[in-house]
């Protein structure tokens, strides 16, 4: 009764039935608070509604304030885990001592999504068509330096395409986002000679026009004829998207891609301190079907909780979202890419060390 | 003096407790808007006070990763944001103004008292209107739909420095933003106008017809100057709200890294420091927060000086 | 009328010109303020028109008496609908509700001292300079203050309703103290001492008299300030929290407001369907909960506002016989 | 030359309420003609039909002709501004513009033909309306100073140099000297003779030594009962209304006169 | 019983503009004193200094003393609100509360006091006062009305009526006849003359027939120049003054008198 009249939508029986017998310990109670990437608004929904079915008397709720807001209120122990699309600095990781119970705070990947660079052109993109670029080519026209649809650099990289002679209208976040940082770290990587900005949140440049946040850019894509922008893959919608060159193919976006291009990539071994699993992306990597652009998104944790309540929930949150079950509810919920089994394997003995008692 | 002899006068008046503690009260709440108008500085002053006190080559690497590398000096970064916030402010004042006196006299004096009770409802929700939904519809209706009308300025009136073209598409350029926070500011100037029109006292009006004037005429003798500090207190709530929106030119500007434009038909040429806080701040760490609270103590201060300069200005006109 | 100076007359006799010029002008600004008036309608109608065209389609009896708790992707819940406003409805009127409480007495009181007891002194001027400044306070400002101040005294990353009644309040009062102040003062001194002439206390003199003739423009300024703040998002996000279940306690856990829902879809802009998933999974549906979102928050007002002009009406001056 | 004024089964309403009924009069040109009659009979609503100020209160209309100089006031084609201009009014109640400095307040009405008035032009304006309202001699050394720092009865004579200044062809007055002294009342008093050789005067007015004084015709409106609509009871020379009156009526009323 | 006043050296200011100077007059309880004088002598300030009116206007401030039988007014620990509620004040303008019925209006003093009244005695109440004001007539069928809806002769007469309606022990009357026609002015005299005999009456006129008729004492301001402050020239009963009056300026004064 009480559930109808909050309104809460009754959980549905399929997701439920499956996913009591997946968690083995026993139920999370209590209500329990994070923060933090807006990227993952979408997955941490669907996974809230998959762990509260699977832990009846868990409520949960995930503030997508942004990464940097996330840390922060996780830093100062009010919420009981953080979204972040970048790794923990190690200014965070010393504040984090006084937080936790024991040690540093630490970083799984959760989290994998394609970013697509998305544009929208008379003739191509209405026509279902997508472009073909390559690293170097991509970065000279997001940095303003080729400012024409039928500019030789790109006409040459596809030929079966009638380009027209509409200027290109560059589409770029306007809010500081992970979204940036991981796209503009492929050019620096990829092609460091057209692209020598330093790495930041902020569209380092002046072409085209911001917009906010990933909805934002969408929609100013839509508005107008020649703009080309990024965004996840997720809200790609029917805007063409371009096929980017990995070795010497061109790779369609897609959440295999994504898992691929992970899959190929080194853990970041700058990354100090116990437990964490950081990626650092190989952007030129050659892996077949890999498609580069990727945003890796982490959940940030305790090892150990001043109420031990709190790791029993973060290790059993953890556990359910980075298991088969979670990733693929993300998958489901948000067209993110799943965990490569590699990396799956340190996260689980990763969370493993969260203390519950 | 015996006590039957006591005049009247020194019989206690009822309800002089409450006389008393009425007026404590109304004393207490001007009191209090000093009190938290001095914790809102000082808490900006404090959470801003890194910029000052702290590590100044940590300052200037944090100023440096919200431009790019362009700027790194808090000055050079802060000023070009306080000129787009001003320019913002004032065109979409001056839009709003003469519209919102235009509508409040039409309520008030041209229109029959039926339409005129109808027009105050359309007012007033007008004024409903919360500021997300403005920001929603200006972001994906007004910016497509008034493209075509500023592409005809930009073209035609491209000479003016203003309009210098050619126009951004989609147009989410200042001249967008100013109608949009115009349209937002509107309802304040027009609802407050129009109560203080609808008052002033028929004698006056009467006086100036009675000498033969137009309506026209009788409005600029009797109900101008009566509502004229009604006016100025109407434009200077607009303009504050106005230099505060945040959500609003969030959604719809395009905003550039730094530099001043008077190009407003052009996309990336200037920002204002609300929304760019809301823009960096979910990202920022500690001291990117204190660089952000530090544009917004400037904004702070710059309200300041604009209603300190206002009122004296309009002190001198009436003086 | 000796030492008078002969006035010659014919100097100011009225030459058809300027009388054809005074009745073009007036004729000129009556069209200049009808067309303003059309000029006000034009957005208006585009505004109204898009969000009823757009939030007609989700706004239904599941919409309204449903939350968020559940809703996967563009998945339909199993209650045949795809989430809901209920908690968001309830939050924007508590919090809103908190932040009318605390604006509006101090408001009214603050507008009644600058106007009533301090007659243009120093500390009046600057209160009323200082209320033109509290209007520019950026909404996020406002927000980061109030976060400040719970965390200071509630502890770090307090969030709740309350804090964000607190941050609107903050916003709200400019308005309601300018609107009144303006309001006060155009109450003829007559009636102030006709009811102190009487023997009536200065207190009674001011809220029999004064406040009561005045009380139609306060609602309205109090209107103004209400619509001022209840579409705030980026404070309340911050103070107030985001949550997909209904939280009927202001003064403990998030709580969700409509325009920070509308934000929040809209920033989804669209959701993911399951390879597999049938007919019944909409990806458009964050953008489509937005907008009918956004409608439920101008009923929301609308309602608001018709109370308030009812207040109005049924106080107003009577002028008529 | 002043203008005469007709007045035919004029019906005179606020709202639905049907205020005054049935008037007709006859004005004389370059004469005075004073209205009479006890509170509440309608005097001022006449008056203000006069004008067309009558029309200005939401809801009032008038039934019936007007003819100022047998042209109908009331015809489509007429256009009440320059009616109000040739006919000029004071009002019972002083309202002087209160942002306006004296001398402003004098001028208010030849600015509104004359944009540019040369400075002399305007001084000697100034003077000769203040005079005529015999506030010339407490004024002139604060001309620019506001109109609302005045008495009660200074303000009233401002607003009588106000509506003289414009120099229309018919003056209403309703009870200008209701907040005078009696210098000052004299004083407007011998405006007013000095006036209807050139224009036309009528005056609301409840005193009627006043009215025996100034007028040339009275005209004495009366109600039946309250609630009734008011109505012109008896209109006569002024010599006959007060010794020798055709009417009961007004007998009655004048006999009950005093002071 | 009424209260006497005496008012000893007062000088009355606006800011620094000292507007009445040296006034020194003894008001009999029980007794009609009645003020004359030219317009701008100051009549309405001193009236309004006896109340303590005066000191509501921003920056205006009275030296000297007032005694209400025995009691300075001015005193530290005096409550102007117990001083006002003693001593009533009718206004030169007519000031009804807009947002009040006619009866509501009557009742005013005593429902804003938050006196308690049953619906008997204040239906009483309002007609007694309302005829003493000689209003009861006129508006008896629609007291719920709007008190503004009157005309302006009948709003005087209201706020007459709730002046009266408090039972203050002096009553002071600015101009209150001068909106009113004869009959009413008859009426608020009748008024005068009952009330005089349990309360002490002021009365500010312009009228000296008025003066003449009902005031046992009367008091004649007078300026010396425009500019310098008002003063009291000459205080006397009203018989001496009217027909044997010891001052010069006075007798000038009165001797202009007319109609
Ligand atoms: N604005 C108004 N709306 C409705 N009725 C009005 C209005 N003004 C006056 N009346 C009514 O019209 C009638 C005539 O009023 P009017 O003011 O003309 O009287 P009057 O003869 O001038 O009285 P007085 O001598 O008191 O000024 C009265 O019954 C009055 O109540
Ligand atoms: N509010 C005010 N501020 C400044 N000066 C004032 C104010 N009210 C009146 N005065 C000045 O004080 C003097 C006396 O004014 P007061 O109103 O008492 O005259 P009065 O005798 O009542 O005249 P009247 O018969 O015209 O009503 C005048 O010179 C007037 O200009
Ligand atoms: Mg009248
Ligand atoms: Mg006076
Ligand atoms: O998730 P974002 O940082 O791109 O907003």
């Amino acid at each position: 009764a009480t559930v109808a009249a909050c309104g809460d939508n009754t959980a549905s029986t399929s997701s439920s039935s499956t996913s009591t017998d997946a968690s083995k310990t026993a139920p999370v109670t209590g209500n329990y608070q994070g923060a933090g990437a807006t990227s993952q608004q979408a997955a941490t929904e669907a996974w809230i509604a998959g762990f509260e079915a699977a832990n009846d008397g868990a409520k949960i709720a995930y503030n997508p304030t942004g990464s940097g807001a996330g840390v922060t209120t996780f830093l100062t122990g009010a919420t009981a885990w953080a979204g972040s699309d970048k790794a923990l600095s190690d200014d965070d990781l010393a504040k984090s001592k006084a937080v936790c119970a024991e040690g540093e705070a630490f970083d799984v990947p959760v989290y994998i999504s394609p970013i697509a660079i998305v544009f929208n052109l008379k003739g191509v993109s209405d026509a279902g068509k997508h472009i073909n670029l390559d690293a170097a080519t991509a970065a000279k026209i997001f940095d303003g330096k080729i400012t024409k649809w039928n500019d030789p650099a790109i006409a040459d990289q596809n030929k079966d395409l009638t380009l027209p002679d509409t200027a290109i209208t560059v589409v770029h976040r306007s809010d500081k986002s992970g979204t940036t940082q991981n796209f503009v770290s492929y050019f620096k990587d990829a092609a460091p000679d057209a692209w020598t900005y330093d790495l930041s949140e902020n569209w380092p440049n002046e072409v085209g026009q911001g917009a906010k946040g990933t909805s934002g850019v969408i929609s100013t894509v839509k508005q107008a004829d020649g703009t080309i922008g990024y965004a996840d893959f997720s809200q790609v919608g029917d805007l063409g998207t371009a096929a980017i060159k990995v070795g010497d193919k061109y790779n369609e976006i897609s959440a295999e891609g994504g898992s691929k291009v992970i899959e190929d990539s080194p853990l970041d071994d700058s990354a100090k301190g116990d437990n964490r699993v950081v990626v650092k992306i190989n952007h030129s990597t050659t892996a077949d079907g890999a498609y580069p652009i990727v945003l890796v998104s982490y959940d940030i944790v305790c090892p150990a909780y001043k109420d031990a309540k709190q790791g029993a929930f973060a290790k059993a949150w953890l556990t359910y979202v980075t298991s088969a079950e979670g990733q693929k509810a993300a998958q489901d919920a948000a067209g993110s890419a799943p965990l490569p089994s590699s990396l799956t394997e340190k996260v689980t003995k990763s969370i493993e060390a969260i203390k519950t008692k | 003096m015996s006590s039957q002899d006591t005049p009247a006068v020194m019989a206690p008046a009822g309800g002089k407790t409450a006389d008393k503690v009425f007026k404590g009260i109304a004393y207490a709440c001007g009191i209090l808007i000093l009190v938290v108008l001095a914790a809102v500085f000082l808490f900006l002053f404090f959470r801003a006070w890194p910029l000052i006190g702290g590590d100044q080559a940590a300052n200037s690497a944090t100023i440096s990763s919200f431009t790019g590398g362009k700027v790194s000096s808090f000055w050079g970064y802060v000023l070009p944001l306080l000129f787009g916030t001003v320019l913002i402010s004032v065109l979409a004042l001056l839009i709003a103004f003469f519209v919102s006196i235009g509508i409040a006299l039409f309520i008030s004096h041209y229109a029959p008292k039926k339409v005129a009770t109808a027009l105050s409802y359309v007012i007033d929700l007008l004024a409903a209107i919360p500021s997300v939904i403005y920001g929603l519809w200006g972001g994906l209706i007004l910016v497509p739909a008034i493209y075509p009308f500023w592409n005809w300025v930009a073209n035609h009136l491209g000479w003016f420095p203003l309009f210098a073209g050619p126009a951004a598409n989609p147009q989410r350029t200042v001249a967008t933003v100013a109608v949009v926070l115009a349209v937002m500011v509107l309802p304040i100037i027009t609802s407050m106008s129009r109560d203080i029109f609808l008052q002033t006292p028929s004698l006056q009006q009467e006086a100036a017809y009675g000498l033969g004037a137009t309506k026209w005429e009788m409005i600029k003798l009797a109900v101008l100057p009566f509502g004229k500090s009604g006016i100025v207190s109407a434009s200077m709530l607009a303009l504050g709200r106005a230099l505060g929106e945040t959500m609003a030119v969030l959604m719809i500007l395009s905003p550039s890294v730094t530099g001043y434009s008077f190009k407003i038909l052009q996309a990336s040429q200037s920002n204002a420091i609300a929304s760019n806080i809301a823009a960096q701040y979910p990202e920022a760490d500690d001291l990117g927060v204190s660089v952000l609270i530090g544009t917004g103590l400037i904004l702070f201060l710059i309200t300041f000086v604009v209603n300190f300069v206002a009122r004296k200005i309009t002190e001198k006109a009436s003086a | 009328m000796d030492g008078a100076p002969v006035i010659d007359f014919d100097k100011f006799r009225v030459k058809p010109s300027t009388e054809k010029r005074r009745k073009a002008k007036d004729l000129f600004m009556a069209g200049l303020i009808a067309l303003a008036f059309v000029i006000a309608c034009l957005p208006l109608i585009s505004v109204l028109y898009t969000t009823i065209k757009n939030g007609i389609k989700r706004l239904n009896l599941n919409f309204l008496t449903y939350n968020m708790t559940g809703v996967i992707g563009g998945n339909q819940t199993p209650s045949g609908g795809y989430g809901g406003v209920l908690h968001a409805i309830i939050g924007t009127l508590e919090i809103t509700g908190g932040a009318m409480l605390i604006s509006i007495p101090i408001g009214v009181m603050c507008a009644v001292y600058l106007v009533e007891y301090a007659h243009g002194g120093k500390l009046a001027m600057t209160i009323s300079l200082l209320v033109d400044v509290m209007s520019g306070i950026p909404s996020i400002v406002a927000g980061l203050f109030a976060f400040s101040m719970f965390t200071i005294a509630f502890g770090p990353g307090t969030i709740n309703g309350f804090e964000g009644s607190v941050a609107l309040s903050l916003l709200m009062l400019p308005t309601v103290v300018k609107s009144c102040e303006e309001m006060l003062k155009i109450v003829p001194n007559d009636l102030r001492e006709a009811s102190l002439a009487l023997g009536v206390t200065k207190q009674r003199t001011i809220t029999k008299i004064v406040l009561r003739t005045a009380l139609p423009g306060i609602v309205s300024g109090c209107i103004l300030a209400i619509a001022r703040v209840i579409g705030e998002t980026a404070p309340l996000l911050m103070t107030a929290g985001f949550i997909a279940s209904t939280n009927v306690n202001l003064f403990s856990g998030q709580m969700t407001t409509l325009p920070v829902y509308v934000y929040q879809e809209y920033s989804k802009l669209s959701a993911n369907c399951p390879a597999n998933a049938d007919a019944t999974c909409v990806t458009t549906i964050p953008m489509e909960r937005a907008w009918a979102a956004a409608l439920v928050l101008i009923i929301v007002v609308l309602v608001l506002n018709l109370i308030g002009r009812l207040v109005a009406k049924v106080f107003a001056v009577k002028t008529e016989r | 030359m002043g203008q005469r004024i007709d007045v035919n089964h004029e019906n005179i309403y606020y709202g639905d309420f049907l205020a005054v009924e049935d008037v007709n009069i006859n004005i004389e040109a370059n004469k005075v003609t004073a209205f009479i009659g006890p509170s509440g009979c309608g005097k001022s609503t006449v008056l203000r039909t006069l004008d067309r100020m009558h029309e200005l209160i939401p809801g009032a209309r008038v039934e019936g002709e007007v003819l100022l100089e047998g042209k109908n006031l009331y015809d489509k084609d007429v256009d009440p501004v320059s009616v109000r201009r040739d006919v000029g009014m004071v009002f019972q109640r002083p309202n002087p513009f209160p942002t306006m400095s004296i001398r402003e307040n004098v001028l208010a009405g030849v600015r509104l033909n004359n944009k540019h008035i040369s400075k002399s032009d305007a001084d000697d304006l100034v003077e000769w309306a203040l005079r005529g309202a015999n506030l010339w001699n407490e004024v002139k050394d604060r001309l620019d100073n506001p109109g609302i720092g005045l008495s009660g009865g200074q303000q009233q004579r401002l607003c009588i140099a106000r509506a003289v200044a414009v120099h229309p062809q018919v003056v209403l007055m309703d009870e200008p000297c209701s907040a005078l002294d009696p210098i000052s009342t004299l004083a407007v008093e011998d405006l007013i003779n000095e006036l209807k050789s050139d224009y036309t005067i009528v005056i609301v007015t409840h005193n009627m030594q006043q009215a025996a004084r100034i007028a040339d015709y009275t005209a004495f409106f009366n109600l039946k009962a309250v609630g009734q609509p008011g109505h012109l009871e008896y209109f006569a020379d002024t010599t006959t209304m007060f010794n020798n009156p055709q009417n009961d009526e007004a007998e009655r009323y004048i006999s009950g006169r005093f002071g």
